[in-house]
């Protein structure tokens, strides 16, 4: 472990962290916008389809693309955790404990989110995409 | 709790009731229901006994504090005994969502449902006539309901046949109904829509094929020929007054357009949509001063003369 | 290369909270420009709502579709007008109140150009639609018009810090929170514009 | 029971004085209308809520006496329909989210030792906003001009050519309005519980509550845009012609309910999440540890509060949409069960690994875990869509979220006022009136609002003034209406009980309970400074840790005093490593002007003065500038450095 | 602290029963009386039962709030029926079961009630005083 990781290495750092926390929420937001939009929008303008692409198609990208982004912030978050396992506290300095906390948080986190995006790919499979 | 499900299974006291399903959509949503119930049950019972166990055991003065996080139990009990009901019910209800959504095939009948303020206008594809506030359906079909609306949103609910659909404003929007069950079913306008949204009812007729098609060819026909003086002269002051400025008699010269058809005025349920009951004096108070029986509706006090609204009421109880 | 990957991903990296010593004023900007900027996501959001529900032809008949060339103006005068507020903080931070006072009287000028530009654009898309017309003149003043709103208050802010700084004492080198949050605020204000100059002018050409 | 007292303070006689000359302040109405610290506004807010509830409970009753039998003629259609208009809404936002604001804005500083809010002045505008915008909206009723439309004032139902005149108007206007106050409130949270915890605490030793109220900040934040987007539109509508929910023109009304959802339904947890910190806080001091899984807690409160924001249509079940884009909604609202019942399970826990000190506050919170259960089972019925469509819009759901909001809401509420009344007011309340209060308001509770389930699944339908005895719903209105004059009492014993303790109460030493969080380590009521020594943090429990606790006695280092000055720290957002002192306002009367300029802005905007309007937002505009105009000053930053 | 909880217990259990009561409550009208004095509590049922209320204003009976023919408020205290009968049991009931025979061309219809019933109504309007 190097003591001193460099600005570069400390700002990919953090953006590893973040991608940890909240990718999985930012994932399922794009994946419900879009689906939600896609579907109501092209089914109320009476289409099948999203220009070229077949609607179905459409909705299968958003909920796989997003699922796979969930899966990576799964992975970073885990990454976290197993690096904050063996770090002591020193009290003081170093509170590694919050980044534990929220490498926890990022884990269950994304695993909620990626449920929920595997429930809404399940309906995909069993409903026409603009049966009411 | 033992008391509220014996309250469920039992006597709803001749109301509409979800858990009393005649149609096959009721009937998807009531057996849901009961899944759910039980495993509602089942869960509250469970937190109550940890409840119940924790201040039965552990109510001790002891000022000690303890410290430790036990994750475990939070997290089997918490979060991964409910993802595996909650998935199992989620599977469920989308099992139940593909069923209501199996609607009927394009050659099905089809009836025409229009929400007004506070009133429901209902009309056949291909027939001329219209009714108001009752509809029949054949018993064992799949009917379509084809929901409009005129002013506002409403929502078409009959709880013992089918889960609501609301009538959006600027949209067409579809349901259908089935049951095996001839009989009444009341309805009611679910969707907040004004000041008498209270008084919005109507009335489901299940009925077998023969009747219902009869049903039809009235809903086409004129309306039935004054047979005595008394309905003779209400028909004429019918037609000469305001009344037919807004209100259908078929056959006849009244064709107005803004309230409901009255041509088998005689034979329906009820006043103002479940306001009151149909009987002669209800209806002379309605001809005559609407508003004190149901305030806020759109018919406006009529000035009837006084020996016209005996032979108002005998005409209009005529048409049936 | 794998070097620095095992650096970012190395514990140090992972938990350590770079210490940049926001200020309370600096917080309370951004928060107020995230819910601002929810606010416009709405408005945009509402516009995409409607244009798809409505059906092919957009805008609706009658009413052509939005030329490009005045807008496109009205971009290349708004976005650069944050360059002289990033170069006017940067002075500040050194303590040189000239920079301060020449960036912004600069943007103002800059704003000012945009509000008159807009201005002139609404004159001539009056005569053709208005507010009152359908849903498409409604969304089409009401998000431009919003954004409008926003500039001008955006002016007077900078209006504000300008006055402000014409007297000694207000700014310096170690005192420029106001500074900076009106920045964050003029930045956002330019932001917007990209997405509404997309949304309203390019989107139906699309 | 812990009687602890509060720690010797580490500062000396000198630095007291000095710090009761900078902070205190002498009673007076000057005073009154000028002050910013963050505990006397914070009374108010409870108190200003607590009208507020009286005054929609008090339309409850009046709602629940018309339905107690078929066919009553109390109250006229419209009068009815005004009253459950006003009860929703002046519930949701004008009692639930003040009152839970007014529960922050005593606690926040006082938990992570602080000595006030980040903005102390928008804290007070906040305040004044808030009463001025519920009276605003309240003085519609007298004219008779009330908004009568549901609280959520469904379009076209709400336009202006189904519903003429003001009440819609005020409506739209007075929740424009009063976002102003929350949004500040809401920001204030935020960047308080950011930058001015105490040296130390990391956001692993950020107590429950201050992360539930900062959760919901950032709700806030994300949500009331859609609300006040939708309620401007609204506006533009009825008032100048606009088309946005007009259908012949190009609108559409199902754009309305989006948007409003958008905010609703994360608005449901905006005012649960705080009052579930409010059960965070109170069980550690009755059960005598820390709230187990504290990680997975503030999971639950992260992931509620994002999840919210993507259940909207949920709400929107039988609008006939495509059944596939219900079911992504569907996806998310079964879900967001998970993090709920990990709460409930991390509080049960709490309970079994305790030690129970049963006094009225953990009564409540045990009330709370029942009634909010219960709420939330069938809560999570609802994200079914086919089960939603039969439900949806009758008395089940009535009871579904008075179940939520009662339960998961006023309970909590009920807890926290018996448990920080010894801190607020410094007086004891009386244990047996707590006891009659809580058994009466959880009987009547359940009694009022169980039948709803029935009758709602029996086919009655919300939102009816009355009802025809032959649809066979009247035994169980009466048994409702019964139930709901029993709550009434009981939170009439409520007040009875809070009155009783102001007046004859015992003097409340500094931690009657033995709580855990900073609070609890200072004066009842606490000095205006809050902390002779600013603490320097080293557990999640400061309260219950020496070394957190020494840090604030004999021997303190001298810059965690900060006498010379209104002055409290600021630290790091993530770490709370300690960055510089900083300098808080003077009261000032600015707040009050600039609330009153914007009263007279909606006024006018509701009357059409339009004149009027455009003189008060330059009033508005002016009171800003002078507010915020730098102090000529040395070239320092304000403070000193760390 | 046990001794406080015995009490609220007994009447968390007694909740359900409470509960589970008005469901099944439902009464049927008595049989119709036999004694020929008037009955007031039936004929304040009948009067909602024929629609009365929707002409007339009538204290006491749900919704009866009609603004087409005279309000019946203190109608015990009144002197005549239709403005040419005394007001007694006798002639109100012969008013009520036959308008149209008592004064020809008012506007009150014949509602086909019988003797029986409107002598309860009678009855009941006679305790409006």
């Amino acid at each position: 472990m190097s003591t001193h990781p460099d600005p570069r290495a400390r700002l990919a750092g953090g953006l590893l962290f973040w991608y940890a926390v909240l990718g999985g929420a930012i994932a399922w937001a794009l994946h419900l916008l879009t689906g939600w939009g896609i579907d109501e929008l092209a089914c109320a303008a009476g289409s099948e389809a999203v220009g070229p692409v077949p609607l179905r198609t459409a909705l299968s990208a958003t909920v796989v693309l997003p699922a796979l982004a969930t899966v990576g912030a799964l992975l970073a978050a885990t990454l976290l955790w197993r690096r904050t396992t063996h770090v002591v506290t020193d009290g003081e300095d170093r509170p590694v404990g919050r980044s534990r906390l929220l490498a926890l948080v990022g884990i269950w986190s994304n695993l909620l989110f990626l449920t929920i995006i595997v429930l809404g790919g399940i309906a995909l499979l069993v409903l026409p995409p603009c049966q009411r | 709790m033992l008391g509220g499900v014996l309250a469920l299974t039992g006597c709803a006291g001749g109301a509409p009731s979800a858990l009393d399903p005649a149609g096959t959509g009721a009937g998807r949503v009531a057996d849901l229901w009961w899944v759910l119930f039980w495993i509602s049950m089942a869960v509250f019972a469970e937190v109550m006994v940890l409840l119940v166990w924790a201040l039965v055991f552990r109510r001790r003065r002891d000022a000690r504090v303890r410290h430790g996080q036990p994750l475990r139990f939070v997290a089997i009990a918490g979060a991964g005994i409910p993802l595996v009901i909650l998935v199992t019910v989620y599977a469920l209800g989308l099992r139940d969502l593909v069923a209501l959504g199996d609607g009927p095939g394009p050659e099905a009948t089809t009836i025409e449902v229009t929400g007004h303020r506070w009133w429901w206008e209902v009309r056949v594809p291909g027939v001329a006539g219209a009714t108001a506030n009752e509809l029949h359906i054949p018993v064992g079909e799949k009917v379509r309901i084809r929901l409009r609306t005129a002013d506002v949103l409403h929502s078409f609910w009959v709880p013992q046949l089918m889960p609501k659909t609301d009538l959006i404003a600027g949209e067409v929007r579809e349901t259908w109904l089935q049951t095996d069950r001839a009989g009444t079913y009341r309805g009611q306008c679910a969707e907040y829509c004004g000041t008498q949204h209270a008084h919005m009812a109507f009335l489901v007729v299940a009925e077998p094929r023969r009747e219902f098609d009869a049903w039809l060819s009235q809903l086409g026909s004129p309306a039935a020929r004054p047979q005595t003086d008394a309905q003779r002269r209400g028909q004429e002051a019918f037609e000469q007054g305001s009344c037919a400025g807004c209100h259908t008699i078929r056959g006849t010269g009244a064709d107005g357009r803004i309230g409901p058809d009255l041509s088998d005025v005689g034979s329906r349920w009820s006043i103002g949509a479940g306001a009151v009951s149909n009987d002669g004096g209800h209806l002379g108070g309605w001809i005559a001063n609407s508003q004190t029986v149901k305030p806020g509706n759109f018919m406006p006090p009529q000035p009837v003369d006084a020996q016209r609204l005996p032979d108002l009421i005998a005409y209009l109880q005529s048409l049936t | 290369m794998s070097g620095s990957m095992t650096a970012a991903t190395g514990t140090e990296a992972l938990t350590t909270e770079m210490p940049v010593g926001r200020s309370t004023g600096w917080w309370g900007m951004v928060m107020f420009v995230a819910t601002e900027a929810t606010l416009f996501a709405c408005l945009l959001g509402s516009y995409f709502y409607l244009r798809f529900q409505y059906g092919p032809t957009w805008p609706p008949p009658g009413i052509t579709e939005p030329t490009l060339l005045r807008p496109l103006v009205m971009t290349a005068v708004l976005l650069p007008s944050s360059l002289p507020v990033i170069w006017a903080e940067h002075g500040i931070r050194r303590g040189e109140r000239w920079r301060l006072r020449a960036g912004l009287a600069t943007t103002l000028v800059l704003g000012a150009t945009f509000l008159a530009l807009q201005a002139s654009e609404y004159t001539e898309k009056l005569r053709e639609f208005t507010m009152t017309t359908n849903a498409y003149g409604s969304l089409f003043y009401v998000i431009t018009g919003f954004h409008g709103l926003h500039v001008l208050i955006g002016l007077t802010m900078i209006s504000w810090l300008l006055a402000a700084s014409l007297r000694g004492g207000s700014f310096g080198s170690h005192r420029h929170d106001r500074v900076r949050n009106v920045a964050i605020y003029w930045h956002f204000v330019d932001v917007v514009w990209a997405a509404i100059l997309f949304t309203i002018y390019l989107s139906p050409r699309l | 029971m812990s009687t602890t007292a509060a720690p010797a303070p580490g500062a000396s006689r000198g630095d007291l004085a000095r710090l009761e000359r900078h902070w205190g302040e002498t009673p007076s109405v000057r005073s009154w209308l000028t002050t910013v610290d963050h505990k006397r506004i914070g009374r108010r807010y409870l108190v200003t809520a607590g009208l507020f509830f009286a005054l929609a409970g008090l339309s409850a009753l009046a709602m629940r006496t018309q339905l107690a039998r078929p066919e009553a003629g109390m109250l006229s259609p419209e009068e009815y329909n005004q009253l459950f208009t006003m009860h929703g809404t002046t519930m949701i936002f004008l009692f639930a989210t003040p009152m839970l604001f007014g529960f922050g804005n005593v606690l926040v500083p006082l938990m992570i030792g602080s000595r006030d809010m980040a903005f102390p002045k928008l804290n007070a505008l906040g305040y004044w906003v808030f009463l001025f915008s519920g009276l605003f909206m309240w003085a519609s009723l007298p004219f008779g001009a009330a908004p009568n439309n549901g609280w959520f004032a469904y379009v076209p139902l709400s336009d202006e050519q189904h519903n003429p005149g003001l009440h819609m108007d005020v409506y739209s206007l007075g929740l424009l309005f009063l976002g102003v106050a929350t949004t500040a409130g809401s920001i204030n949270f935020i960047v308080t519980a950011l930058k001015l915890r105490a040296p130390g605490m990391s956001l692993n030793r950020v107590p429950l509550f201050v992360w539930a109220i900062v959760a919901t900040g950032f709700m806030v934040i994300f949500a009331l845009p859609a609300l006040n987007v939708d309620n401007a539109m609204l506006f533009l509508d009825r008032r100048f012609g606009t088309h946005f929910f007009d259908p012949e023109a190009g609108g559409n009304v199902l754009l309305w309910q989006h948007l409003f959802w958008i905010f609703g339904h994360p608005d449901v947890y905006i005012i649960v999440m705080p009052a579930l910190g409010i059960v965070s806080a109170v069980l550690p001091a009755f059960t005598r540890r820390g709230v187990v899984g504290y990680p997975l807690v503030v999971l639950a409160i992260v992931s509620i509060s994002i999840i919210s924001f993507g259940v909207w249509v949920h709400h929107m079940f039988a609008t006939g949409l495509p059944q596939l884009s219900y079911s992504f909604f569907s996806a998310a609202s079964t879900i967001i069960t998970i993090p709920s019942g990990i709460q409930i399970f991390a509080w049960l826990a709490t309970m079994m690994l305790g030690r129970l000190v049963l006094r009225v506050p953990l009564l409540f919170v045990i009330g709370f875990i029942v009634t909010f259960v219960l709420g939330g089972l069938t809560g999570a019925m609802f994200a079914l869509t086919a089960f939603d469509q039969q439900v949806t819009d009758s008395y089940f759901v009535v009871a579904h979220f008075h179940y939520v909001l009662i339960g998961g809401a006023v309970f909590p509420m009920l807890a926290g006022i018996y448990f920080w009344l010894p801190k607020i007011t410094g007086r004891m309340y009386h244990e047996g009136l707590g006891r009659w209060a809580f058994w009466l308001v959880f009987v009547g509770m359940h009694v009022t609002f169980f039948p709803m389930h029935l009758y709602g699944l029996f086919g009655m339908p919300r939102r009816v003034y009355t009802y025809r005895s032959e649809a066979g719903w009247d035994g169980w209105n009466l048994v409702s209406t019964v139930g709901s004059y029993v709550l009434a009492l009981g939170l009439l014993l409520v007040l009875v009980g809070v009155v009783h303790a102001i007046r004859r109460g015992r003097p409340a030493p500094p931690d009657p309970w033995g709580g855990d969080t900073l609070d609890w380590s200072t004066d009842s009521p606490p000095k205006p400074y809050n902390f002779p020594v600013l603490p320097r943090v080293r557990s999640l429990h400061p309260n219950w840790d020496g070394p957190s606790r020494e840090s604030m006695a004999t021997g303190a280092e001298p810059d965690r005093v900060l006498a010379d000055g209104r002055r409290t720290l600021r630290t790091s957002e993530l770490d709370g490593r300690r960055e510089r002192a900083v300098e808080m306002p003077e009261p000032s009367f600015q707040p009050l002007v600039l609330a009153l300029a914007m009263l007279t802005f909606f006024t006018a905007l509701l009357l059409a003065w339009y004149p009027v309007a455009a003189g008060a937002a330059a009033t508005v505009a002016v009171t800003l500038a002078v507010w915020l105009w730098p102090p000529r000053r040395p070239d320092t930053e304000v403070g000193v450095s760390a | 602290m046990n001794r406080g909880l015995r009490a609220p217990l007994a009447l968390l259990l007694t909740l359900p029963s409470l509960l589970a009561a008005p469901g099944c409550a439902r009464t049927d009208p008595p049989p119709p009386p036999q004694v020929r004095n008037g009955q007031p509590a039936r004929g304040a049922e009948l009067i909602a039962r024929y629609g009365c209320g929707s002409c007339h204003t009538i204290p006491g009976i749900d919704r009866a709030e009609g603004l087409v023919g005279p309000p019946l408020t203190r109608f015990g205290a009144r002197s005549y029926v239709a403005g040419e009968l005394v007001n007694n049991a006798d002639n109100l009931q012969r008013w009520i079961t036959d308008p149209q025979a008592v004064e020809p061309g008012t506007a009150m219809p014949n509602l086909g009630v019988s003797p029986l019933d409107a002598q309860d109504i009678a009855a009941y309007l006679h305790t409006l005083e």
